[in-house]
């Protein structure tokens, strides 16, 4: 318990990425299928940016460029790949969008049972 | 974006909106709820009525139930697990293991390596570059499968496509968007342009103009995004910065591998033009960013341009 | 500091649950652009500005334009009610041509 | 460095090049394009290959000018050689194959988008199979997801659409557990390069600390990775997706992008946390278990599926359990023959998925196995080709199942007794079941029906293709020692 208080940053972000994950998992309903993925990557961000967080130290950025001191700056790594992790993600929310956009023009509802009993039903195959 | 002199006085001096006639969202009826429940309870009825055929409905839901109630604990158990890992990592905050000899070498000599005052633009632009490159292309995968679902080709039935929100005769949001528009569309340049020397960079720049080209095209109608960016020039824009892009890093990667003489100097630190292939590279992203979460908004609204 | 950036975390993990348990989609989409600001917030917080201003960008700008994009065009035709039959009249269609 | 070094980088750079090439072409142009820069790839890949064997050692690439292990990395094995070469020539196949349908299924101003996803998907493909750095690993394994996603949605039916969507969120969640695991892997090692991050996991485990962590990130990969394969309770979605999809997507979802991940798997396994360490140990055992239900209940369903489509489709489910009880039992032997069966899926489920196609086209557009009756007479050919498919995947002597077969059994023979019996046991029940549903197809398509109407026109990609697959099938069930020693010392690399 007490690991879990000196890493509060970390295991909210575990928590979110649980709460995104359940969500993607078992809502029926596409738009919250989605938003849950972005929880869910925003909640794996957080974890990787809180890693690199140092207690006193400041952003990635030089301010003085003559002299250079290790201790002044957080880790920059998390953060590059987490810029890297945002564009991967909102690719996929624009991807899996369309398709809603697309199921619905189809099939008249976001839910995704409704979805399958429709599409079993009429087409006679096996979902 | 061209302003028309006359409306543009017009607007001035508050004249009754010249297009208020147009309008398209009182025009349309809006049928009672009501209506369209029972009409689609009346639909899953004749659905319900096929027969089901030979896949036994109960055994289904049965199986569908075990399914759900093993994914629960399974969830419970990972965030459980999950938790206590968390609690057996070091401490928050603390310099730990992962700051070793890789981010030593980051900080202390990138600016030398690389020119980039931004760290982090140095590492994405230039360490790691590879991982960015493939991020664009992720970006752009996005994009086609966004067309690939959305665009109409011609002939097709475009019914289902035909959004009737129209906001570009709200007085409140045109006026507010006069304002706004010129200062998203600085902030996104600056951002874009100082990627190597403050935060940001290509990306978020990108992200930035695009959002204000979406609120132009909310504000002003299609006409005036339109004017900006065409499907010509989105596909001109996209084609050529993304090759420029491709073929720069390529040709960095190549002379890196082979230890060659790059012809790429990385500038004074400091200066707006420095930090070598950082700088263009931003820029190209930048446009194709834009250009790209512009397209996906017209595609979704519209399903062309 | 310390106590901000803590009470920012839980609200983040209550909007993430809101998220989840309402029931209109309009607010879903509404509290997930909250919940990006304060992501964006918390970035600045953990001393990451790039990531503050893309997530600021893309989570609250980008990604909310098109699930509000996403929402209207659903609920417009949704409301389309002649739609409703041609839908299940060739849906039957294609039923018959499976058989 | 001798130039041929640049190789496998030139294929990932010329891929990404020719996708954005694509994006203004028209489909035809885009299809020559296409054609043309997938040749170059197996070209470039056969000489990456045969320069390894040579030289009898990996070599690292540096993307960039700074070196390990500040910047990305390629490395290319004798291993690595070997599988970008058999997935580069599986995709030309494939193509060239499936162009027909390609044309029936497309809409025509949507044509060089497919052929766009199609390169962006062979980079991503070879930067998979070459990266060196586990992030970059993570990138491309999102432009495969989403290119495979936008291979399957481009045929733009219902059924299609609702299987494409299936497909992505699965394969999100299982990308997001592997993020997780590489994100925690990064913050244990503090590297993304796989020999660093092995050193630090080597240390790790010499000093005690982290155990947990450590057992948990690896569960997570694999499980990550399990799930975008499709291990037996993530399968479901296969029969929608193989079975909807238009053929050369089909063949290739099946064919090599569910064994891009699994290669990953393996990668990650063998260069970062180790193949001696406890928490692989755990980690295999999990998988066995599950390849073993995978294999049984994908040969299950197989046998209760009424179209021919989505019998090869759980077929492939059943394969995928193959590959993963080669992991799962460990030791050289057990991960020789998962890559040697990676190997022979690969070569022959395309083919079964063309030829299925061509059969189906022939008898009136149903998969149906009652419509199939008599498909012999009407596409001799495809009928032969099938059967060659078949006989292959049952493990018929002389073709490339027979020795992935044989070589699970050495590999089970060889591991402890319990492990032993049930794997021998559920090889040859399933050999059983699939010899079952396989010839029952073959019988039906050769039993004599009245109306006789053949397919008019020579699909010559067709045939090109399927002689190509043919020649790979003999080529591993004949030569299989060659293949095997080449397996062999690229494990050795890889470790």
């Amino acid at each position: 318990m007490q690991g879990l208080l000196n890493n509060f940053d970390e295991a909210a972000a575990v928590i979110l990425f649980c709460i995104g994950f359940s969500t993607l998992l078992f809502h029926r309903n596409m738009l919250k299928k989605i938003i849950g993925l972005n929880i869910m990557d925003t909640g794996l961000y957080l974890f990787l940016a809180s890693m690199g967080y140092i207690r006193g130290a400041g952003a990635p950025i030089l301010t003085d460029t003559e002299v250079i001191n290790m201790a002044d700056y957080i880790n920059p790594v998390p953060s590059a790949l987490v810029l890297t992790g945002i564009v991967v993600s909102v690719s996929v929310t624009a991807i899996t969008l369309s398709l809603t956009v697309r199921l619905y023009s189809k099939y008249r509802t976001l839910n995704l049972d409704e979805i399958y009993a429709i599409a079993r039903r009429t087409e006679k195959e096996e979902f | 974006m061209k302003i028309d002199k006359e409306k543009f006085s017009a607007w001035l001096n508050t004249d009754p909106d010249r297009l208020s006639g147009m309008e398209e969202m009182a025009e349309i009826p809006y049928p009672p709820r009501e209506r369209i429940k029972e009409k689609r309870h009346e639909l899953e009825e004749r659905i319900d009525a096929q027969p089901v055929g030979q896949i036994s409905f109960l055994s289904r839901k049965f199986w569908h139930r075990l399914y759900t109630v093993f994914a629960v604990i399974c969830c419970a158990v990972m965030t459980v697990v999950l938790l206590s890992t968390v609690a057996a990592l070091p401490r928050f905050g603390e310099a730990r293991d992962a700051i070793n000899e890789l981010t030593e070498r980051y900080i202390v000599s990138g600016l030398k390596e690389t020119g980039a005052v931004n760290i982090v633009a140095g590492i994405i632009l230039d360490y790691r570059a590879f991982d960015t490159l493939g991020e664009s292309f992720v970006l752009f995968c996005a994009l086609n499968c966004v067309l690939i679902l959305l665009r109409i080709d011609g002939d097709e039935d475009a019914s289902h496509h035909e959004l009737y929100f129209n906001l570009a005769h709200d007085d409140i949001l045109r006026k507010s968007a006069l304002f706004s528009i010129p200062i998203v569309f600085v902030y996104g340049i600056y951002v874009l342009l100082n990627g190597h020397l403050s935060p940001g960079g290509g990306f978020s720049g990108g992200a930035v103009i695009g959002a204000g080209i979406i609120l132009l095209s909310i504000a002003y109608g299609e006409r005036a995004s339109g004017a900006l960016i065409s499907e010509k020039v989105f596909k001109t824009v996209c084609f050529c910065a993304l090759a420029f892009y491709g073929v720069a890093k390529s040709y960095s990667f190549f002379t890196g591998a082979n230890h060659l003489e790059s012809i790429i100097k990385p500038g004074t630190p400091g200066e707006i033009l420095s930090g070598g292939l950082i700088l263009p590279l931003n820029i190209a992203v930048g446009m194709v960013v834009s250009c790209t979460i512009y397209g996906m908004y017209r595609m979704f609204k519209k399903g062309r341009f | 500091m310390e106590t901000f950036r803590v009470i920012l975390l839980l609200i983040l993990i209550a909007c993430a649950i809101c998220v989840s348990l309402t029931k209109r989609l309009l607010t879903a989409v509404i509290i997930f652009m909250g919940y990006s600001l304060i992501m964006a917030v918390v970035w600045i917080l953990l001393e990451s500005p790039d990531l503050g201003i893309t997530e600021a960008a893309v989570g609250a700008g980008v990604s909310g334009i098109l699930l509000l994009v996403t929402l209207k065009k659903i609920n417009r035709t949704e409301t389309d009610s002649e739609d409703l039959d041609t839908v299940s009249d060739e849906r039957a269609g294609d039923g018959d041509e499976d058989r | 460095m001798d130039f041929i070094c640049n190789f496998p980088f030139f294929s990932i750079v010329l891929c990404l090049l020719s996708a954005v090439v694509c994006s203004v072409l028209s489909g035809r142009a885009a299809r020559r394009l296409t054609l043309i820069v997938e040749f170059v790839l197996v070209c470039l890949a056969v000489s990456v290959l045969v320069y390894t064997i040579r030289t009898g050692g990996s070599f690292n690439y540096t993307m960039g000018h700074v070196g390990a292990p500040w910047g990305n990395e390629l490395r290319i094995g004798v291993l690595e050689a070997l599988l970008a070469t058999a997935f580069m020539i599986v995709m030309l196949a494939s193509v060239l194959g499936g162009g027909t349908y390609i044309v029936r299924d497309i809409s025509e101003k949507k044509r060089n988008l497919y052929y766009v996803l199609l390169n962006l998907m062979g980079a991503a493909l070879s930067a998979l199979v070459y990266t060196n750095d586990i992030f970059t690993g993570y990138v491309f394994l999102e432009i495969l997801t989403l290119t495979s996603g936008g291979i399957l949605m481009i045929k733009s039916t219902g059924k299609t659409t609702l299987a494409a969507t299936r497909y992505l969120i699965i394969n999100l969640l299982g990308s997001g557990l592997f993020l997780l695991g590489v994100i925690l892997m990064y913050d244990l090692t503090g590297h993304l390069l796989m020999e660093f991050m092995h050193d630090s996991v080597v240390q790790l485990e010499a000093v005690g600390d982290y155990s947990m962590p450590l057992r948990v990130t690896t569960g997570l990969i694999c499980a990550g990775l399990a799930i975008k394969s499709g291990l037996f309770p993530f399968h479901r979605w296969m029969p929608d997706t193989y079975g909807n999809a238009t053929p050369t997507s089909a063949s290739l979802l099946s064919g090599v992008v569910s064994k891009g991940y699994i290669f990953l798997l393996i990668k990650i396994l063998y260069r970062v946390i180790g193949t001696g360490s406890p928490a692989v140990g755990a980690a295999q055992n999990v998988l066995f278990v599950f390849g073993l239900c995978g294999i049984i209940m994908g040969s299950v369903s197989a046998l209760r599926q009424e179209s021919v489509n989505r019998m090869i489709a759980y077929s492939s489910a059943a394969q995928i359990g193959y590959i993963f009880v080669g992991i799962g039992l460990g030791g050289h032997i057990g991960f020789c023959a998962a890559i040697f069966h990676i190997l022979t899926h690969a070569v022959t489920k395309p083919l079964l998925f063309l030829s299925a196609a061509k059969l189906t086209e022939a008898s009136g557009g149903s998969p149906v196995f009652s419509s199939l009756t008599g498909a012999a007479k009407r596409a001799p050919f495809s009928a032969a080709m099938f059967t060659v498919g078949a006989l292959s995947m049952v493990g018929f002597p002389a073709f490339a199942g027979f020795v992935s077969k044989l070589f699970f059994s050495v590999a089970a023979v060889t591991h402890s007794s319990a492990q032993s019996i049930v794997t021998l046991c559920v090889l040859a029940v399933s050999t059983l079941l699939n010899a079952y549903y396989f010839f029952r197809t073959v019988i039906r398509i050769f039993t004599p029906s009245e109306d006789v109407s053949p397919l008019v026109y020579k699909d010559w990609g067709f045939m090109a293709s399927s002689a190509f697959f043919l020649i790979l099938n003999l080529i591993f069930g004949l030569g299989s020692q060659m293949i095997y020693r080449i397996i062999v010392s690229g494990l050795r690399m890889l470790a």
